[in-house]
């Protein structure tokens, strides 16, 4: 068998020669293997493709019935040596697919003692990331340069965590762990921009002020066309507390990070919402550490909760893009609800509550069908009030 | 597939006037040999086609078994050997009957081969009565399959099983802080069934044996000392942990009935099968020279015979 | 059916020779017919039938991604919400799967033909095989039940324990019963065939004898009884899971569902060469027949067969590379799985040298067969990826896979069974088909095929998860042609419809032997009368591709043997 | 065991064209009966008498499988049969091995797997019953006295390398 490094100089060459034409960029320790075997492969298929087609067409082509050609010419109907001649070569050429399969198999699977753990949830239909220090996010953000290891478990269903850019896929199946390493190369542009401040903070401060005032007038009257009066955003700006301005710093730096991450995809069907159990994969400089958790505010906490649990079906973001499910971007709480056994409901903290602990409890009317429930979600008592004090408010903490 | 051609086929029965060409030869085959050649090898296929299908519940208990032989061990105690014993003492005796009674119908002993498959046939009966006694017991005990399976007796010998290795289970139950959120909400669902108590052999149906705290060779008995006590599924709720044994003795109840009742479904086929041919028997439609039918329906009443001989050890006799 | 009937007699007459189609009449006879041929074109309307409903899934799921690609936004312009479209690709898969390509070529045109390729009068066990369309339209039925029950959205291959505790979907429990159901349809064809095969070929064939069509479905056969019984075990278990909570699956319960994958694939993926075996035999048939050559190298096209149908009862595992399967299992799959791409590339480089030398004519039955080594070509070569385990990572469950079998399937199992179609179709119903309207419907199908499936290499090898409503929108590009590729191919089909249904009205009265072929179907008229051969003209086993002293009629266009044919294949 | 009464028996089968077909005397039926029912015997007393730990499961299948030969031997009349059935049967056999053997296989290398996560989140069976009330409606909930309200859980449970604690993060929950 091959050596391990004069496969590796061999999937290099390949992966060089004539450039990459199908695969996505490659961000991992794991694609230079990956990417060589491939592309090995994709020129041993061209070859014989092209090669059976061609000659298919030129016997088409040269042997077409004519008055001429009549009759078949040969009638050799078989040919033992020759048989054997077309058999024992593709067995060698497949031998080498499986060695390279196998032995890049066996890299991707076997971990390095010293990867950076990180516990991985799936649940319908969105990604939980905690690490070690008990941080966690709806996002996967990761060192460059070192190992990392996704300890992997579902809650419900089996889902599969697939980063394209990094060549990895590993089903999550519920009741065991399932494990997937990798060492991620390129950190993400502005994956660890230093926190806006000053001028430009206050800018993208005065654009987030300007989108919620435009929202709380179009809230009044949803026919108007409303701008934010510049006074308007002063005065609410000169009045913002540091802290809350700091956390539109975060939100931003965030923001920009999750923009340029890499895509990461759930590759197992797991039910009505499968295409959006997305996630992006942020990578950090070599030196990030993850923030320590801060205990924030009941409304900070309960809005932390609702990013990762609800987000990916309730929207609060007017300017996210609409699903089909109950839409919080107006805020909710007052609002008349009609249930799917035609009664109605006024939204109050006791049906949030009693929809969060008990989802079955009454259930509204809509697109989603009577049929499909909520989730019961992994919360304590405690995280349930937090849940329902955001949610009381989802645009704007309460003073 | 042997029957008597009754195709309203005008056209071929002109055809077919062949005067060699007996009534019981369908119309595509030249020769009676040929007949009957294609007849067992279509009923040796299907049979191998059975065989692949308990196959799938075989790999399933193999591997169940294989990876949890505690469960495994503590579920069987509650199926009655004497009973299943019985059963295949029974299947066999029809077996054999049936054997014969293709002999007989190859003998053209008519009256003799109706009242061989009229025993086989009351063989079958048995057996699925001595079934449906073992199946009232089980699903009396709580023991059915899946949404089925209450389980008291099983958490009562548990508890006996812990009594009598001290009081593990309390320690554990409050060593595990998951138990002390659930404890209260649970516990106000729990609602023990009552009238179901130990099983004891005066209350229990034959064979069901009280099983006295016996380990099996090689058994840890501390193993179970965590077990706590409950009922069914309360059992679960109230307590917040469990172990392998319990869940896994649930899945070896639903591998059990899985297995008897689809084999169950095959003695009730084969039964009306033999009903079938005896009835054609009684009209003395098989000669020496026909009998294929009566043949083929034999070597479908073996084959859950054969089945049997293995489901028997493997369920009752771990 | 007494339209059909009564269009049978005009078209035939009621004067016209007799023949299987005018033997009885009216619609019980049809219903209780024993007849192997007419219940090959009663299996041959119920899964055309099945197509049509497949088909109809498959276009609403690519118009689906084509209004999110033509709006570009994934988000927006969506025809339908998430639950349709997932019932929708369940839909398309399962009437597919099991509706229509395991029956198709077996069951249609094997059930048609299989009897008179042997020289038999009819199958071994007529009423079984009665039996087995009534089952298999059951299945059907469950199906439609299925739908009308809410539908399901587990995908065609129901994996727990989504299938088993979390689909909401009213249709699951009917739907894994249909497929039950169908598979003991499945079952019994295939005691069915190898008795038949067995014990009824004509006086003078020995096995060697067999036109290659007949091995194929022996091999399909043996697969059939081997497999088909553990999905049956495995289906039960499902409902099993589903309705009492049994917990084999279930990992809620203690199951496991890798277990599952383990007894799914047992079965599907010898499936898979359930499907294709039958295809293979249609195309050495084919390519034969049109090359007027005999078929190169008989034994090793008919032993790839067998050697198929065995190894691949030893590669299910390549399918759960990712799925928490051991590395072990893996490495054992997956070096079996490249064992079997030899026979398969053995059976394309005989197809090749039969043509070598040979008289080509192209019909459009030879069109459908080069078609077959193309698209199987690429089929099969991109499944070299898919079997090496690294590559497989990447590739798993991304529209690749869905390409790839898209090419195996579609471009294998329905571009032979639509070869064999326009091969057997004289034969079937005595007329010839629209030579022009076929081979227009030839080129929107063969084309309209890789425009849907090419793009979705690329977009899949670029990481384009499958199963998705919503994607990412650099995928736009690639599922716009795919979609404009998919609406072609439906223009392509109606298109055929219309030709066929076409040469059963008008259509030109067919010869016994149209096409020059030595196999005896041939040798028989055209329909075939109802015990297939006359007594007058009882057929004569012998090499099946002896084609030196077949003489083409110019007058009546039909081809006629002037010597006896050799009694044994030469060598 | 003597066949020579049936050889005659035979003989006078094929004078009116029967089937070739093997009449099986009554003698050797009833020995393989009373054989059969020796061998139920034994595989009782073996099993609950003697103790060889694994090795019981081993006694009771050779047994089974002598007791299965002799059915399909003589009962099946498998011994006078054509090839093709036999090699059906074998062939049937070698599969169901083969599927269990390989199933088993994996089954055994990822059992750790599962043992490790079930002793880290011990608390798996509520969580069923509740997935169960999902699909099954409200009512199956309050049969089965699931309550979703007594669910605990630590979502944010920092991941433990060794997961040897219980409180981990896999409350209960339906997904």
């Amino acid at each position: 068998m091959l050596n391990p490094t004069l496969h590796n100089s061999i999937g290099a060459v390949l992966a060089n020669f004539g450039g990459r034409l199908v695969l996505p960029e490659a961000e991992s320790n794991h694609a230079s293997y990956y990417d060589g075997t491939f592309d090995f492969i994709n020129y041993v298929t061209v070859f014989f493709f092209v090669a059976i087609i061609v000659v298919m067409v030129w016997f088409v082509w040269k042997y077409r019935r004519t008055a001429a050609n009549d009759r078949a010419a040969d009638v050799a109907s078989h040919n033992t040596g020759l048989e054997l001649a077309w058999s024992l070569p593709p067995l060698v050429i497949v031998v080498f697919m499986f060695y390279f399969g196998f032995s890049g198999y066996m890299k991707m699977t076997t971990i390095p003692a010293n990867a950076y753990p990180i516990d991985v949830t799936g649940q319908k239909w969105k990604w939980t990331f905690t690490h070690p220090n008990g941080y966690t996010s709806g996002n996967l953000d990761v060192p460059a340069d070192k190992p990392v290891v996704l300890n992997m478990h579902s809650n419900d269903v089996i889902h599969s965590m697939y980063i394209p850019v990094f060549r990895v896929k590993k089903d999550v199946v519920p009741g065991r762990y399932s494990k997937l390493w990798f060492i991620a190369e390129n950190p993400t542009k502005n994956a660890d921009a230093p926190l806006l401040e000053g001028d430009k903070l206050d800018s993208f401060v005065r654009e987030k002020i300007a989108a919620e005032i435009v929202q709380e007038l179009k809230q009044k009257d949803p026919e108007s066309n409303p701008t934010a009066s510049e006074d308007e955003i002063n005065a609410r700006l000169a009045s913002m507390k540091p802290e809350k301005k700091k956390q539109y710093a975060v939100d931003h730096q965030l923001e920009v990070a999750a923009k340029n991450g890499h895509q990461l995809y759930c590759a197992e069907f797991c039910g009505q919402q499968h295409s959006v159990m997305l996630a992006k994969v942020i990578v950090h400089e070599p030196s990030w550490r993850a923030p320590k958790p801060v205990k924030g505010t009941p409304w900070q906490e309960g809005k932390k909760l609702f990013m990762i649990n609800c987000s990916s079906c309730h929207r609060i973001d007017p300017s996210a893009p609409p699903n089909i499910y109950p839409d919080f971007s107006q805020g909710i709480m007052g609002a008349t609800h009609t249930m799917a056994d035609g009664s109605s409901v006024k939204v109050d903290e006791n049906y949030l509550h009693e929809s969060i602990v008990n989802p079955a409890a009454k259930v509204r009317q809509g697109p989603w069908g009577s049929n499909t429930l909520m989730p019961l979600l992994p919360l304590n008592p405690q995280q349930v009030n937090e849940l329902v004090t955001f949610l009381k408010s989802p645009q704007k903490e309460p003073e | 597939m042997s029957q008597v051609e009754l195709s309203p086929a005008q056209a071929h029965d002109a055809e077919n006037a062949h005067h060699d060409h007996p009534e019981w030869l369908a119309h595509h085959f030249d020769t009676p040999d040929q007949q009957n050649t294609s007849a067992k090898m279509g009923m040796w296929a299907f049979l191998g086609t059975e065989i692949l299908m308990f196959g799938g519940l075989f790999c399933a208990y193999a591997i169940w078994r294989a990876n949890h032989y505690d469960a495994f061990w503590i579920g069987h105690v509650y199926l009655s050997t004497a009973w299943g014993a019985i059963n295949t003492v029974v299947l066999l005796i029809s077996s054999f009957t049936m054997a014969w009674a293709v002999r007989a119908a190859q003998l053209n002993q008519r009256s003799l081969c109706v009242g061989l498959l009229a025993l086989t046939f009351l063989g079958g009966c048995g057996f699925m009565v001595i079934k449906t006694i073992e199946y009232t017991g089980k699903f009396e005990h709580g023991l059915g399959p899946g949404i089925w399976y209450t389980a008291p007796a099983i958490s009562k010998q548990l508890d006996a099983m812990a009594e009598t290795a001290g009081t593990a289970s309390h320690a554990d139950a409050e060593a595990a802080p998951a138990t002390e959120a659930s404890g209260p909400a649970a516990a106000e669902s729990a609602n023990p069934v009552p009238g179901t108590s130990l099983p004891s052999s005066a209350a229990a149906p034959m064979g069901m044996v009280a099983p006295a705290p016996v380990a099996p060779v090689g058994h840890d008995m501390a193993a179970h000392s965590a077990h706590g006590h409950g009922e069914g599924h309360n059992y679960y709720a109230a307590h917040g942990h469990t172990t392998e044994d319990l869940v896994t003795a649930r899945t070896f109840f639903s591998i059990y009935f899985g297995m008897t009742a689809l084999h169950g479904l095959h003695v009730l086929v084969g039964m009306a099968l033999i009903l079938w041919v005896l009835l054609r028997a009684r009209r003395g439609e098989f000669s020496a020279e026909f009998n294929t039918p009566v043949d083929l329906v034999g070597l479908y009443w073996h084959l859950v015979d054969l089945i049997w001989i293995f489901l028997f050890p493997l369920l009752y006799l771990i | 059916m007494t339209t059909t009937q009564s269009s049978i007699d005009t078209i035939y007459g009621p004067d016209a020779e007799p023949n299987y189609l005018n033997a009885e009449r009216g619609l019980w006879s049809w219903l209780t017919t024993l007849d192997h041929k007419r219940i090959g074109i009663m299996y041959l309307m119920g899964i055309l039938g099945s197509f049509a409903l497949g088909g109809f899934a498959a276009i609403m799921v690519r118009t689906e991604h084509l209004s999110s690609a033509a709006t570009a936004a994934a988000d927006q312009g969506t025809i339908m919400t998430p639950d349709t479209y997932n019932s929708m690709f369940t839909l398309h898969g399962a009437a597919m799967v099991f509706l229509f390509i395991i029956p198709g070529i077996p069951a249609a045109l094997g059930n048609f033909i299989l009897p008179v390729l042997l020289g038999a009068k009819d199958v071994a066990f007529p009423r079984l095989n009665l039996m087995s369309f009534y089952l298999w339209m059951g299945g059907a039925i469950f199906f439609v039940m299925a739908l009308l029950m809410g539908g399901l959205d587990t995908g065609w291959t129901f994996y727990t324990p989504y299938s088993s505790g979390h689909s909401p979907f009213g249709g699951v429990v009917p739907a894994v019963f249909g497929a039950f159901v169908l598979g003991f349809s499945s079952i019994l064809t295939a005691v069915n065939f190898l008795a038949t095969m067995h014990t009824l070929r004509a006086p003078g064939m020995g096995w060697f004898e067999m036109p290659l069509f007949c091995w194929s479905l022996y091999a399909t056969a043996v697969i059939q009884i081997l497999a088909t019984p553990v999905l049956a075990i495995t289906l039960l278990l499902l409902i099993a899971e589903r309705v009492l909570h049994v917990g084999i699956f279930d990992p809620a319960l203690g199951g496991d569902p890798v277990l599952f994958q383990h007894f799914f694939w047992f079965y599907s993926h010898p499936a898979v060469y359930i499907m294709i075996l039958p295809a293979m035999g249609v195309v050495s048939e084919l390519i034969a027949t049109y090359s007027h050559k005999e078929i190169f190298g008989y034994k090793f096209i008919a032993f790839s067969s067998l050697a198929i149908a065995l190894l691949g009862f030893l590669v299910w595992g390549h399918h759960m590379f990712v799925s928490g399967q051991s590395a072990l299992a893996g490495t054992i799959f997956s070096l079996i799985t490249f064992t079997i791409a030899i026979p398969s590339a053995v059976k394309v480089f005989n197809w090749l040298a039969t043509m070598y030398k040979g008289s080509i004519e192209l019909t459009n039955g030879m069109l459908y067969g080069l078609s077959f080594i193309w698209v199987f070509s690429l089929g099969g070569l991109t499944g070299l990826p898919l079997a090496t385990m690294v590559t497989d990572v990447h590739l798993h469950d991304t529209y690749f896979v869905v390409a790839h079998f898209h090419y195996v399937m579609v471009g294998g199992t329905v571009f032979a069974f639509l070869g064999g179609l326009h091969h057997w179709w004289p034969k079937m119903f005595g007329k010839m088909a629209s030579r022009l309207g076929g081979f227009i419907a030839w080129v929107l199908i063969f084309g309209g095929f890789n425009l849907t499936f090419f793009p979705q290499f690329l977009m899949g090898s670029q990481g384009m998860p499958r199963r998705y409503w919503h994607y990412q929108p650099e995928f736009h590009v690639y599922h716009l042609i795919s979609s404009i590729g998919a609406y072609i191919q439906l223009a392509g089909f109606i298109t055929l419809a219309v030709v066929l249904l076409q040469s059963l009205i008008k259509g030109r009265k067919a010869a016994a032997n149209p096409w020059g072929g030595t196999t005896l179907e041939w040798q028989t008229t055209s329909p075939p009368p109802h015990l297939n051969f006359d007594e007058a003209n009882m057929p004569v086993a012998g090499n099946p591709y002896d084609y030196e002293n077949i003489e083409h009629n110019a007058d009546d266009d039909e081809y006629v043997r002037t010597r006896p044919q050799s009694t044994a294949r030469s060598h | 065991m003597s066949h020579s009464n049936e050889h005659a028996e035979h003989a006078a089968g094929h004078d009116h064209g029967e089937a070739h077909q093997h009449v099986v005397p009554l003698s050797l039926l009833s020995g393989i009966l009373v054989l059969l029912l020796i061998l139920t015997g034994l595989t009782v007393f073996t099993a609950r008498e003697l103790h060889f730990g694994e090795w019981n499961l081993v006694i009771a299948m050779i047994i089974a499988c002598a007791k299965g030969t002799l059915v399909v031997l003589y009962f099946m009349h498998m011994r006078w049969e054509k090839m093709f059935n036999a090699i059906a049967l074998i062939t049937a056999l070698i599969f169901v091995t083969l599927f269990i053997s390989v199933s088993a296989l994996d089954s055994f290398q990822y059992e750790d797997n599962i043992n490790n996560y079930r002793a880290a989140n011990p608390t798996r069976v509520p969580q069923a019953i509740i997935s169960d009330a999902e699909v099954r409606a409200p009512e199956l909930a309050a049969e089965t006295g699931a309550d979703h309200e007594a669910a605990p859980s630590t979502p944010a449970a920092p991941a433990k390398e060794s997961h040897e604690s219980g409180d981990g993060a896999a409350a209960p929950h339906a997904g």
